[in-house]
């Protein structure tokens, strides 16, 4: 039976981050950013799957689950504060969001 | 046959059979749905497509499928049409874990009456079922249209809530049985291997077990959208909630993922609480009896029915229901049958039996308001799910 | 055996009372705080009972509390027979002052706060009883310190009261200050802290260490123990009530310091040096603070000097060797001096807060019951045989006789002295005219009750506890041939001094004035006690305040400490300043930095073999 | 079979993932995003981590993605415009993106190439994941509890109308 190479998945989270970076700083709209967020955050997971994997180490697994519980709160209150900002600035533009300047 | 290529024939003959037998079963429940809540009504119900109503279900199903296809031009069109698929694929991927019966010999092959087995199956199908709500909020907002997405913000939101009594409900079991698999889960309340048990092995007779079965019901009336819980349909409010805009085989898409939804979550009350496909008593005691004197009896009154017809056609289709009856129950009797037959029985009368609850309570309650919907699952549901989670935690781990 | 509960107790009571008291009706109040103290009073006699005879010490270790490189201090509690007597003082006597304060404390506000912190000194007090190690011993110290500070302010809108409460604490801090050096230099000799070990490995240190350790103790000993020169707080922190003074102030968180010299007698018996400082301190203090105590008015700041004059007789005890005669005294002095400070909260009470002696007078018919108390708790620090106080003041002269004359002389003195005031005030209270203008009335029962008991015990105690023989194998023996002229001179000093007092405040009242006018310098020297507290202040108190203000205030705090941090902000604002040109406001821009620094960091890594 | 599954699956998560960064519209980036969850769960079996992957789907795709959707159909959230304000993230953006990805590419090609196979690894089963986390991971898993239950209460205040 053939073997996947390890390092497959660990480039496919690679991209995978990488794609999430790419979102986060070319995307303007913050729920999709946000989003961004997620992708890289699930780019890691993988790695740490993958590690678990070569470690034969459950840890791995369950940083990736912290990860998650950690993404869960984040999108949580993520979300709140974005719907707390539209409703002051009726935008999601994240340009038009710059009041910490000055 | 080498294994492999006898696992892959067997699995496509069972996909193929569970498919099928879904499948009518689906277009039947609706036709049972209609005639109980007909007769709870104090109506016939439907009755003149076939003899007493039997082929109705077809004749919906031509309908659905010869109906025109509209697609309104103000919807978003890729994921106006990918939400009855989400919705109907989800609900029939739950049934794949699903077991219906123990191990059983087909033609010298051994194999489960089940597609397959995961060792996760329970969370299986509630990530499944969590995948579920896309269906219903994707459709609602691709409609563009404030009925379904209010239909949809609505049910989707009922459904998240509902989740975390749920699985919360469930996870009470399994701590009692220790497992994760829906197979060893029955394996558990079936009694010592060599002793089978009683129903009082179940585990809704556990304890007080009883508490998370009915929390387990009532929140999976509310994932499924039935009444008491069927705000996102509420028709005096919302038109037909998050599919008002469907129609056609699309249409039929949600209906047929409803149904399926009942189906599964019935099932899930069968395998969790009640035992699957143990019979309530040993055999020995005569429980493979039962299921023959049920038909038996069944037969005899249709044939008495139809030798005394209230109606014309009835002398003719009663006998032949009772002729078909008589011959299930000797079916039931043939030895080689009984390995798998009354396994199958059981379940299916436990299922039937939980189906019947949903149309009940459908005939019988009126719907929430949707703030006491939500105040009765996080104010009430949910506490009493965690305080009997703790408390069966701490038994199970003190015992 | 359950060591824990005995302090165990009190502290529940401390923490109902301090945490629900408000609400609680003061029969609520009284049965917890009482009721806990009487339990630990019934627990103590019960462990006592079942690990007699103690000859023996119990060691019982809950946990350990500190555990750090060779460092292990354990949350242990022992009891042997010098624990036992104190136990049976501490909470015998602290029952009897407890029941004693319902009555005294009924009309004042605060009544659950103050028998919470009742209980709360009781819990530390039987604490710094039971600790089988020097820093458990500490805690019991400091908080009993603290419990101190927090009565003696308990009129905590009085200026004078919490003056004197702070000033009490603040001296105490120079007598902690020694205690914890010498606690280091225990654990730097023995490397431990436990007392049984100190004990085992004492002989074998070199002298001047224990030297050293021994009159370190004796600094934080002098502080506790209010002796010179260190003695100052005591007479102020009369202040608190009375029954405060009585617990506290006489029987015994002051004896605290002499409890811990006995207890650490292993290290003295190899350190004469330090223990002759004992002695010439005991001595010096006994004489000065009875000098004193002659010519005080106010009938409180008598019993305050002599109980400091007491302590010194304590000590003197401890100096010579003769540890047991100092606990003897410790625990005769507890019973007659909580007597005289309580019969005094009695006289008080009836003549609702007059305090000056100079405003009693013929109040022996109408508080019967509290003059023959006071009366015998006046006998008994007189020295008349055969009374408590006769017994162990004997004991203790005899001793130092043995050791050097001069101070039998000293300390014999000292006890006609004694007999003089205590008896002085006895007159001025209760012979002669009523020179007040309220209406003296008897106290209730409640507080009369534990007097009556107080009183036998100073008529009898001395008979009926015979501390030395119970200690004889405790300590090492310091045999005092018994000899009667000795005995017979001391006694007749107390009488003497008892004959001048009726002659000069009875028999003839106008003989006290010319006296004192007679030999006016030195009257006026004593009346003010010296001027010890005008010349502390202008040695030790203003200086260091003066210097404080100017030089670590001024200078190094607002100077030296706040430039540095206030530049360190300045120079931070002109760099924020420069750099904030980069920020755009723009997170898109923020994150692009992010990224680049990334790279940076991976190529970092590269260059440096890290990723493998 | 292993090789063909992460073949496909790699495919489709990278094609989802591409899809949430071009996509123009934040509801069809949020369903490409749970087709990336989704096949990513599919490789967590894989890799024996059979828990987790059922955590994935329940957690991601069944509460944090229904939250991003209800947000969206809330707050109606429409297309992209297509000017932008920030020229730091496109000059310095892409260059440092590419160089980013490159290396990370690279140095993990550099890693001593091991098969992974399923079955390869069964320690990820819900028994295994549920006893590391209540021995060794317990402090960790209670901070998390503490952390969630601080997210709650900052989500209730913010979601609150007066603030």
């Amino acid at each position: 039976m053939q073997q996947v190479p390890q390092s497959w998945f660990l480039v496919l989270s690679a991209l995978l981050f990488a794609l999430g970076v790419a979102g986060f700083l070319f995307r303007r709209n913050i729920v999709t950013v946000f989003m961004s967020i997620e992708l890289m955050l699930n780019a890691v997971n993988l790695s740490f799957i993958t590690f678990a994997y070569q470690h034969k180490d459950v840890g791995g697994q369950l940083s990736a689950f912290f990860v998650m519980v950690v993404a869960a709160a984040e999108a949580a209150v993520g979300l709140a504060i974005i719907l707390t900002v539209f409703k002051n600035r009726e935008t999601l533009n994240i340009d038009d969001i710059s009041s910490m300047k000055n | 046959m080498d294994a492999s290529t006898a696992f892959y024939v067997i699995s496509l003959i069972k996909i193929l059979v569970v498919f099928a037998v879904l499948m009518t079963t689906l277009a039947y429940l609706q036709w049972i749905e209609r005639k109980v809540i007909a007769h709870i009504q104090v109506r016939p119900g439907p009755y003149f497509v076939g003899p007493h109503g039997l082929l109705q279900p077809l004749a919906d199903v031509v309908k659905l499928i010869t109906k025109e296809d509209l697609l309104p031009p103000y919807v978003n069109k890729p994921i106006y049409l990918a939400a009855p698929f989400i919705a109907v694929s989800m609900a029939l991927l739950s049934i794949s874990v699903i077991p219906f019966g123990p191990k059983i010999d087909v033609f010298g092959y051994q194999t489960y009456m089940q597609l397959t087995d995961l060792n996760i199956g329970v969370l299986f199908i509630l990530a499944v079922s969590s995948v579920g709500v896309y269906g219903v909020a994707l459709a609602g907002w691709s409609s563009n249209n404030k009925y379904a997405l209010l239909g949809a913000l609505r049910s989707s939101a009922q459904m998240i809530s509902y989740e975390l009594p749920l699985s919360l409900a469930i996870a009470a079991p399994l701590l009692i049985s220790n497992t994760l698999s829906l197979r060893q889960l029955v394996v558990t309340q079936g009694g010592a291997p060599g002793h089978p048990g009683t129903f009082w092995n179940w585990n809704l007779f556990h304890g007080w077990q009883w508490i998370s079965f009915i929390i387990f019901l009532i929140a999976a009336f509310a994932e499924t959208n039935r009444v008491p819980f069927d705000l996102a349909e509420a028709e005096n409010e919302l038109v037909a909630g998050f599919h008002t805009e469907y129609s056609s085989m699309k249409f039929a898409s949600f209906f047929m993922a409803e149904y399926a939804n009942m189906i599964t979550v019935s099932c899930m009350a069968v395998l969790l609480f009640l035992g699957g496909w143990v019979a309530p008593w040993p055999a020995k005691y005569g429980s493979g009896l039962v299921p023959v004197a049920v038909f038996a009896l069944s037969g005899l009154i249709a044939l008495y029915h139809g030798l005394h017809p209230a109606r014309r056609m009835d002398r003719f289709s009663l006998p032949v229901v009772g002729v078909v009856f008589l011959i299930v129950a000797a079916v039931f009797l043939a030895p080689f049958t009984q390995s798998w037959l009354l396994p199958l029985f059981w379940f299916c009368a436990k299922v039937g039996l939980i189906l019947f609850a949903f149309i009940w309570v459908r005939g019988t309650l009126p719907r929430f308001r949707y703030d006491q919907l939500m105040v009765f699952t996080w104010k009430f549901l949910f506490p009493i799910a965690v305080m009997n989670l703790l408390v069966t935690g701490l038994v199970v781990a003190l015992v | 055996m359950l060591l824990w509960l005995i302090p165990v107790f009190p502290l529940a009571g401390f923490a109902i009372n301090g945490l629900f008291g408000r609400r609680f009706p003061k029969a609520a109040v009284n049965a917890i705080a009482i009721g806990s103290v009487l339990l630990s009073f019934l627990w103590v006699l019960k462990t006592l009972a079942a690990a007699a005879p103690l000859n023996a010490a119990v060691t019982e270790r809950y946990f350990t509390w500190i555990q750090s490189g060779s460092l292990s201090i354990g949350c242990d509690m022992t009891v042997d027979r010098l624990t036992a007597v104190m136990l049976l003082v501490v909470t015998g006597i602290g029952s009897l002052i407890h029941i004693y304060s319902i009555g005294y404390m009924a009309h004042e506000g605060g009544y659950y706060r103050f028998f919470a912190y009742m209980n709360l000194f009781m819990f530390f007090m039987l604490t710094l009883v039971l600790a089988a190690n020097y820093l458990l011993l500490f805690v019991g110290w400091e908080g009993v310190g603290l419990c101190s500070y927090l009565l003696i302010g308990f009129y905590f809108d009085k200026k004078f009261a919490t003056d004197a409460g702070n000033k009490a604490f603040i001296v105490n801090r120079i007598g902690d200050f020694g205690f914890s050096l010498g606690a280091f230099l225990i654990f730097k000799q023995f490397g431990s802290l436990d007392i049984a070990v100190m004990s085992a490995h004492a002989a074998g240190a070199p002298t001047g260490m224990l030297t050293a350790i021994g009159l370190l103790l004796l600094l934080g000993a002098c502080g506790k123990s209010a002796q010179i020169p260190l003695y100052v707080w005591l007479p102020d922190a009369m202040a608190g009530p009375t029954p405060v003074s009585a617990l506290i102030h006489a029987a015994t968180m002051v004896t605290a310091g002499v409890y811990m010299t006995a207890r650490s007698w292993p290290i003295y018996v190899h350190a004469p040096d330090a223990m002759q400082m004992i002695a010439i301190i005991g001595t010096a203090t006994a004489f000065f603070a009875a000098t004193i105590g002659l010519a005080q008015n106010d009938i409180k700041k008598v019993f305050a000097y002599s109980t400091v004059s007491q302590l010194g007789y304590m000590f003197v005890g401890v100096g010579v060797g003769a540890f047991s005669a100092g606990i003897y005294h410790l625990m005769t002095h507890a019973f007659f001096k909580a007597l005289l400070f309580l019969g005094s909260g009695s006289v008080i009470h009836a003549l609702s807060g007059e305090q000056d002696m100079r405003h009693m007078g013929g109040l022996r018919g109408k508080i019967p019951w509290t003059f023959w108390v006071m009366m015998c708790a006046a006998v008994a620090i007189a020295g008349v045989p055969p009374f408590a106080g006769f017994w162990s003041k004997d004991a203790i002269l005899l001793a130092a006789y043995a050791h050097a004359p001069w101070m039998y002389w000293a300390g014999t003195f000292t006890a006609g002295l004694t007999a003089f005031y205590v008896f002085r005030a006895i007159f001025m209270t209760f012979f002669g005219e009523y020179r007040g203008h309220h209406h003296p009335h008897e106290s209730p029962a409640v507080m009369m009750a534990p007097l009556v008991v107080l009183a036998a015990l100073s008529l009898a105690g001395g008979v009926l506890f015979k501390v030395p023989d119970y200690l004889s194998a405790f300590f090492p023996a310091r045999e005092a041939p018994e000899d009667m002229s000795l005995m017979a001179i001391s006694t007749a000093a107390g009488l003497i001094g008892i004959a001048l007092a009726y002659l000069m405040y009875v028999a003839k009242p106008a003989l006290a004035d010319s006296f004192a006018a007679s030999v006016k310098g030195l009257y006026w020297l004593v009346y003010n006690k010296y001027f010890v507290d005008e010349v502390y202040d202008a040695v030790v108190v203003n200086p260091v305040v003066e210097g404080s203000r100017a030089v670590l205030w001024k200078g190094i705090d607002a100077g030296l400490i706040d430039g540095t941090v206030n530049g360190t902000g300045a120079r931070a604002r002109d760099i924020g300043s420069f750099l904030r040109l980069w920020q755009s406001g723009n997170i898109r821009s923020y994150a692009t930095w992010v990224l680049f620094g990334g790279v940076l960091l991976i190529v970092a890594m590269g260059l440096a073999g890290g990723a493998r | 079979m292993d090789v063909i599954l992460f073949l496909i699956f790699a495919a489709i998560s990278l094609v989802c993932a591409v899809n949430v960064v071009i996509q123009p519209h934040p509801i069809s980036s949020a369903i490409s995003l749970i087709g990336v969850m989704g096949s990513l769960a599919v490789l967590y079996l894989l890799l024996g981590a059979e828990f987790i992957a059922a955590a994935q789907v329940i957690v991601y795709a069944g509460a944090v993605m229904v939250l991003f959707l209800f947000v969206i159909m809330l707050l109606n959230a429409g297309r992209e415009t297509a000017q932008s304000k920030s020229e730091t993230a496109h000059l310095l953006g892409v260059p440092a993106l590419l160089v980013f990805a490159l290396l990370l590419a690279y140095f993990l090609r550099q890693r001593p190439e091991e098969g992974v196979h399923f079955g390869g690894f069964t320690g990820g089963s819900a028994e295994a994941v549920g006893r590391a986390l209540f021995t060794a991971y317990l402090l960790p898993f209670e901070v998390v509890s503490v952390l969630i239950l601080i997210a709650i209460v900052g989500a209730i205040v913010l979601a609150r109308k007066e603030i």
